[in-house]
């Protein structure tokens, strides 16, 4: 009960600043926290990133193998995304089959890259109709401080365009190339808390949020992607203001991961 | 999304596969309180999606710790019947439907007085009995029918419509075809006295204009729903009130 | 405790008047519910059908794939039949992997059709030993007020008589043709309460029932599938006459199947 | 049932392929109290079927939500051992082995006072070693014993045999291959002191006529097996009589 | 509580008697109980056996079936053991997928038979990276008196001892053929009640350990598996002790099982 | 065990495929408290082996009947992650995961004072990140670190190494290539204070002289982890300490 009346205090001062358009940690209402992407980090993948906003700590793990496509598509490689919220990360998190939440962070990820085209999927057959690479995307927090959706989304471009299709394990002797990343879809997640919309929401303002909304964009500031959550509504207006600003930190995110991954010798379009 | 085909989608006149216009919905009826044992039934028809919701609740949850101490939980349960699809659908659930499912009844939650029923369930359990693209957006639209047939307090409906991109084009309501190989898509809640959006999606390829004018489309589609969501409830009140005179 | 007396009450009384040879809603002991049957109620399926028995409402829909037969006989199609108990017919059932009574549900209704040769599986092979077709029966209650075998055995059979061999997706240009249908058993169930048998019990009379029988018959007479279900139990006597009840009914709910079916442009024999 | 097959199942001299007239039942033996741990327990040999029963109770019900307020419930688990056939059979259950449980369990409840024991379980579990045909009416007949075992309060016994049709022949007690290739076959169950059925099931094709010389055949049969069961447990008393005197 | 009281009590007493090199059931403490081995109890397996230490009773099956080999040994037959701890052999054994003591029992059984090449898997193949015979080892306790362990791994031994390959199933008119095993491991189970080590330890005296080491030895002495258990330890030298024991144990149990194979005419080395 | 393979694992001068002498463990890096959620955590590299660790509690335990009245209940959670191996591993656990977490555990209650968190659980969850062997004895080596980390009551920390057989020879701490083609691996793990094993397997072949040499080595490389867990605790209290100045 006592409980309830404190986190209910907080709850209205903290709307009470952001009404002034402060947050608790010093940053702007659209602001990011600052961000941190590592590539390559485990060597058994066949790519793979480490993203930390702010707190929260993401490893993304690109594996590749070799399967059968789908009937419907004999000549497109096959993507599967998955997401495993461990208790490592925070401690409500369950062990067990995957639940709805985690269900939700591999499909929302697995739209961003699927539908913009970040992967040439046609690139992946080997035998139309037989053989084709599945290429498996898994998502591993082990931090969580807010906003899995953009560092997963983040993570899993920068693991993707750090992969090499392992080649060498069809034919000896071949040799392994990097698989092809041709479009950098970015989602950027907003919260609104009481009338504010907040970017990047750390674990103490999506305890707050009303609603959640992440939207995917790419490098011609186009939408390939969207994803409300969280039982509150959003204004038509805040909609359209959400996906704007979006864009713009969209760009700067993008800056920073070619930037990144430019410093670790990662393939970067330009 | 994104898939090819050599179909044209939309002719030379602006004309659907369909025969629909741009911003042309596909014809809905619903009709509330269709079943006998469940608290509150909707039966739905949209275009080809055929859908039944079944609402029961306030009640008991089971298993306990998932009660809520200050309010009620909606479970909005999303199926499709093994033989709603073309390839027969393997029973119970999977990523899709369990997405579907939290996306569902995180909308619902917005307009049922949860706050009336501390420590009970609300659930709603939606069966696609034959789809034909748009699914999620029927069956959250019966649902809220369900729902209020069920005499459970809501501050208002929910109504939903997709829109999306095909040919270039934004288009309202996608049909299979259109779902298959169009460019976006685009679904939509809102509830509908205050215009909140409640629910919303979107993967494909859409400019910031596309997705205004795909926005604009999707709400007023919504509205249209909500005149067929009132009817069938009104209708439905009608029948109980002959059946008392009777 | 009070709502228990009062059911017992009530049970003593619908005993009473059952043992005066009359039930609550009016019907003679061995009489049916009214019943309706609709075809191809779905247009996904290769066949459907909605049975209503009284309030009791279920939809049977059929649908065919080509897939492996089994290694011991590789010249027969197969066929699965499974029942969905969704909390759509009735507030008790349960979301989750069917229990024992969805299962026996499916298998009682699986062996009337099976064991019966209503279908001939050997026309249902493609390539001896590669390509079979599959039939899949999926039976979903929608409103349950007693008597499901009855309503799922009915429906699967006014399912798969309403079904088409969907040939036209195997080969461009050819045409889907109607699966034969060589049996017409019809289930009729009864249940035993206190020293009486009811036929076709509503939800009120399966409560109360002690033990419940479903007898499987042909057109000719002959019995094809048989299963005792509750704790208590039937004497000889008993088993013996509703067996002979059952076949008098079946001929009667026989006919208005194939009334519905004429009606609905569905092919009968004769 | 309905299999097809060139072996003449039943001979001139209407001698079955194992040798056994058309009434005659497979050689039954039956012994009680044969484990440690369990409350009370069975081994049974029926023809080439071997199986083992063991009972818990009356025990504590979990989870809770299974308990009935005025009486015990009776779970009943029929399981086949992975090497009881000859194509490796994966543990667990199955839709199968579901059925048979549910309808055996509804046997057993009909003979134990379950009254008596308000809020807990009796708990059957039924594992045949080794199988060839008729199984359910075997594991049946030993669960029985084992309840009595146990020390349960029963007003009776179930007794199990199985009758059928092979070469449009009425027969008793089906062997592997009669089952696979016969026409119809029929297991019931009775409870002795009153000839009540309390299991019955069928498939194939059975004319009334032969329903009934089927069905008078496998109650005289059960009758049979009641004696060996109540044989059984008359060695187990008399053993126990022994170790006490000693 | 008082429950607690007694049981704690009874503890002291035992350990006060192992401290003086008594057991309650008069064993020495390097002692086994009187072990009893049957071998093909059931028909319908390629090989079986029971065994009984004790009361405690374990049933075998080695069931064989033709499958596919794994990608990384084209050339090797396929082994998979599993424990079913079905509630028939204990009240606390539950029914539903195999819990953590199953899987430890069935793992190290399965590593005993696999590690030591008991079974020449080259000899199971019967088309390279196309066929193989693939080996199920089902271990099925029916009584559970303690050391499931022992009579677990000498059941699975005296199962394949007596196991036929049953090439008549492939080829009309083919003979089965013995299952060559060539090595015989013996697993020794000791415990660890208070200072005391205790061997073949029975259920009172399971509850009482504080830690568990079965040791596996082949007829030449030599260890070819190890597995501890529980949360004790043991110190350096009792291990020691306990291997050293364990070799003249498991030589005199190998005889028992040797001398209970002939008598039952199944092969045996030598 | 027992693959067979051409390469040569050790060369005539007793140097092993990645460089190492015989009784040579592979570098060892921890680092504790790297995590912000969790109650304690660390970071372990052991050669290619990378494992990272988080342990809660003592907490309640759900469900309920898992709880002891007399002490604290430890759960151990082995996973590895699907990236952390050549051939994508499936998520969930396996029965290699289940049967490592339970002697895992087992080991880890040795030393944590339980006793004095009756009706608790203290969850320990380790995911291996990359594998290349001898990843259950990084991991418990890791999970100990994370479980003193989070400040529970411990009489001592666990360390493990493996030793094991490779061409006839005595080797420590195994790598991929000579767990995949060497003769035997045998993990072990200690309380360095008292010595005692609280972990140990085994399989493949080994004489009772070599299982000696065995764990003589082992044993030994347990001490040098053990100073090398000291120091990641040490350096840990030191970043406190100076937060704390700060």
């Amino acid at each position: 009960m006592r409980r309830e009346i404190v986190s209910r205090l907080r709850k209205e001062y903290i709307a009470s600043i952001l009404a002034k358009g402060e947050r608790m940690d010093g940053r702007r209402l659209d602001e990011s926290r600052s961000i941190n992407i590592q590539f390559n980090v485990t060597g058994s993948a066949e790519g793979s990133a480490r993203v930390q906003i702010g707190k929260t700590d993401v490893i993304v793990g690109v594996k590749m193998g070799v399967g059968t496509p789908y009937p419907d598509s004999p000549e497109s490689g096959v993507l599967s995304t998955n997401a495993e919220l461990s208790p490592i990360a925070a401690p409500n998190f369950e062990t067990g089959p995957p639940r709805e939440d985690a269900i939700e962070l591999a499909r929302v990820t697995d739209r961003a890259i699927r539908e913009s085209g970040a992967v040439d999927f046609d690139s992946l057959c080997i035998t139309p109709g037989e053989e084709v690479w599945m290429l498996f995307i898994d998502i591993q927090p082990v931090d969580y401080d807010g906003n899995l959706f953009d560092a997963a989304e983040i993570g899993a471009l920068a693991a993707l365009m750090s992969a090499k299709i392992p080649y060498s394990r069809m034919e000896e002797g071949a040799e392994d190339k990097p698989l092809p990343v041709r479009c950098f879809p970015v989602s950027i997640t907003a919260a609104k808390i009481g009338d504010s919309i907040v970017f990047d929401p750390n674990l103490d303002e999506e305890h707050l949020a009303d609603a959640r909304l992440t939207v995917g964009v790419d490098e011609n500031g186009a939408v390939r992607a969207m994803q409300k959550g969280l039982s509150g509504g959003f204004t038509r207006e805040e909609v359209g203001k959400i996906i704007r600003t979006a864009g713009v930190l969209g760009d700067e995110r993008r800056r920073l991961l070619f930037e990144a991954a430019e410093e670790a010798g990662v393939p970067v379009p330009r | 999304m994104g898939g090819k085909s050599d179909i044209r989608l939309i002719d030379e006149n602006g004309i659907r596969i369909d025969g629909r216009r741009r911003d042309e919905m596909r014809p809905v009826r619903i009709e509330a309180g269709v079943l006998k044992r469940a608290d509150g039934s909707a039966y739905l028809e949209w275009g080809d999606n055929k859908v039944i919701a079944a609402v029961y609740g306030p009640r008991e949850v089971h298993p306990k710790h998932l009660q809520e101490t200050n309010r009620a939980i909606v479970q909005y349960y999303y199926a499709m019947a093994p033989f709603s699809v073309d390839d027969r659908k393997r029973p119970g659930p999977d990523r899709r439907s369990t997405e579907i499912s939290k996306i569902s009844a995180e909308a619902l939650e917005n307009v049922i007085f949860v706050e009336q029923f501390p420590r009970t369930t609300i659930d709603v359990y939606v069966t696609v009995l034959q789809a034909s693209a748009g699914t999620r957006c029927a069956a959250l639209t019966a649902a809220s029918v369900a729902v209020a047939d069920a005499g459970i307090p809501m501050r208002d409906l929910v109504a939903a419509c997709a829109a999306g991109k095909v040919e270039d084009q934004v288009v309202l309501d996608l049909v299979k075809e259109e779902d298959n190989f169009g460019q976006a898509d685009m679904p939509i809640a809102i509830v509908p006295k205050t215009g909140e959006i409640v629910l919303m999606q979107m993967d494909g390829h859409m400019t910031l204009d596309e997705i205004d004018e795909a926005m604009d489309m999707a709400i007023k589609a919504c509205y249209d729903i909500y005149e067929i969501q009132k009817e069938a409830l009104w209708k439905k009140y009608e029948r109980l009130a002959e059946e008392e005179v009777v």
